[in-house]
């Protein structure tokens, strides 16, 4: 299941109603993400300084979301799935992401669970923009991330080649 | 056919959509840049350098050699980063 | 942290208190096991089946999962971690266990995750028997689970050759 | 020196615990292990096949070959099942 909100979230309650009543599940991996202070340690107190926006595009959010979470059923046999994602104005601490994925097995919600995070920073349809002491700025996607992300389709490549 | 621009493209370009009607000779992502900047403004400064730049059609990711038509929705903006 | 415990637990509120106030986290990876049904899938209703006891060493388990912590710890640049583990009379469904890794960057908090968990299966002194419909019958230990395990040391092992 | 049984070792030993005085000569984890299948009865049982059991003394892992002594707390237990 996807949802792309800008309301928070209570990660417990996600879980419950995620799994509940599902006793096939032996074990669920979930990631958050939160908003790290990207502030000098210097800077203290109540400048808010490190708050951020997330912009997306409704509608190819939505479905790139629907996609990375199909192509998550079919590489694992995956009992429940969860995707959180939510926009608009946040703050260093605050909640950004949850991707979450149940199985049988636990290495299997474990590889779900990176994957969708994976795929989700490099396919979802998300833009940061922070605001610095010099204005608003928008992140640079990383290198790191690619990197992640290509690490699930390099055996797809290798069969294709 | 209606384009979307996102994030510091939506800046750059000074409009977050627009509807356009380019010639019927316009048939490929990569004619409708051509065409964008020709016509030059915001538009053609923000798709001045395709490198940082990814493109989706109907809300599909796509190359620059991806067919476009009337009625279709294409979107420029920069790499994600969100999660 | 460590907690040993026969009570339920939050995981919202948990990672709430885990990560609230840290804003270098930039995300938390959390696995959360359940108990599994393992009666036969013809069987419903009222049953129970398929409830189990956890029984487990009091004190050297708490040692032990303190000893996985710290060595958690000097593998990744972590914020914070929590280990939750439950013991005594348990049904399906019901929560079993919580890892929790909460660092700076995705991939060290998935690695230290699956690694505490890892490390817990093979290293903690805990023992499930299992209500079954011939009895009790405690639980096997499973090679999948030293192989998980094993994979962690393999580094060092090569390293010391 | 205490002695500790768990799971189905407890039941096979017929108790959780038990304090033992062995001989002075008794000074590794292989010698009390003998020493109990000599003494007999349940305990006996419980480490007749020390394939299935692991050893832990004071509360750490041990090999067969680790030192005892009075004092001590020794566990027998199979191989963990938690998680």
């Amino acid at each position: 299941m996807i949802r792309v909100q800008r309301d928070d979230f209570d990660v417990g309650a996600e879980l419950g109603r995620l799994t509940g009543g599902n006793t096939a599940i032996g074990g669920v991996c979930v990631f958050v993400g939160l908003v790290r202070d990207m502030a000098p340690a210097d800077k203290k107190g109540a400048d808010k300084v490190g708050a951020m926006t997330l912009e997306h595009y409704p509608g190819m959010t939505e479905r790139q979301l629907e996609r990375i979470d199909r192509e998550a059923h079919g590489r694992w046999p995956l009992e429940e799935t969860l995707i959180i994602h939510r926009h608009g104005r946040l703050e260093p601490g605050d909640r950004i992401v949850l991707v979450a994925a149940a199985s049988r097995h636990r290495q299997a919600a474990f590889d779900a669970c990176q994957f969708l995070i994976d795929w989700l920073k490099t396919q979802a349809p998300f833009w940061k923009v922070e605001e610095t002491p010099e204005g608003a700025r928008w992140v640079e996607s990383r290198a790191s991330d690619d990197a992640a992300a290509a690490k699930w389709t390099s055996t797809e490549r290798a069969a294709t080649k | 056919m209606k384009v979307l621009y996102f994030a510091w493209l939506r800046e750059k370009a000074g409009r977050a959509e627009e509807q356009v009607a380019p010639p019927g000779t316009v048939t490929t992502v990569q004619a409708l840049i051509d065409w964008i900047r020709e016509r030059g403004g915001g538009p053609a400064d923000a798709l001045g350098d395709m490198a940082a730049v990814r493109v989706a059609v109907n809300q599909e990711y796509a190359m620059l050699d991806h067919p476009v038509k009337p009625g279709d929705e294409v979107a420029f903006f920069p790499p994600v980063t969100g999660g």
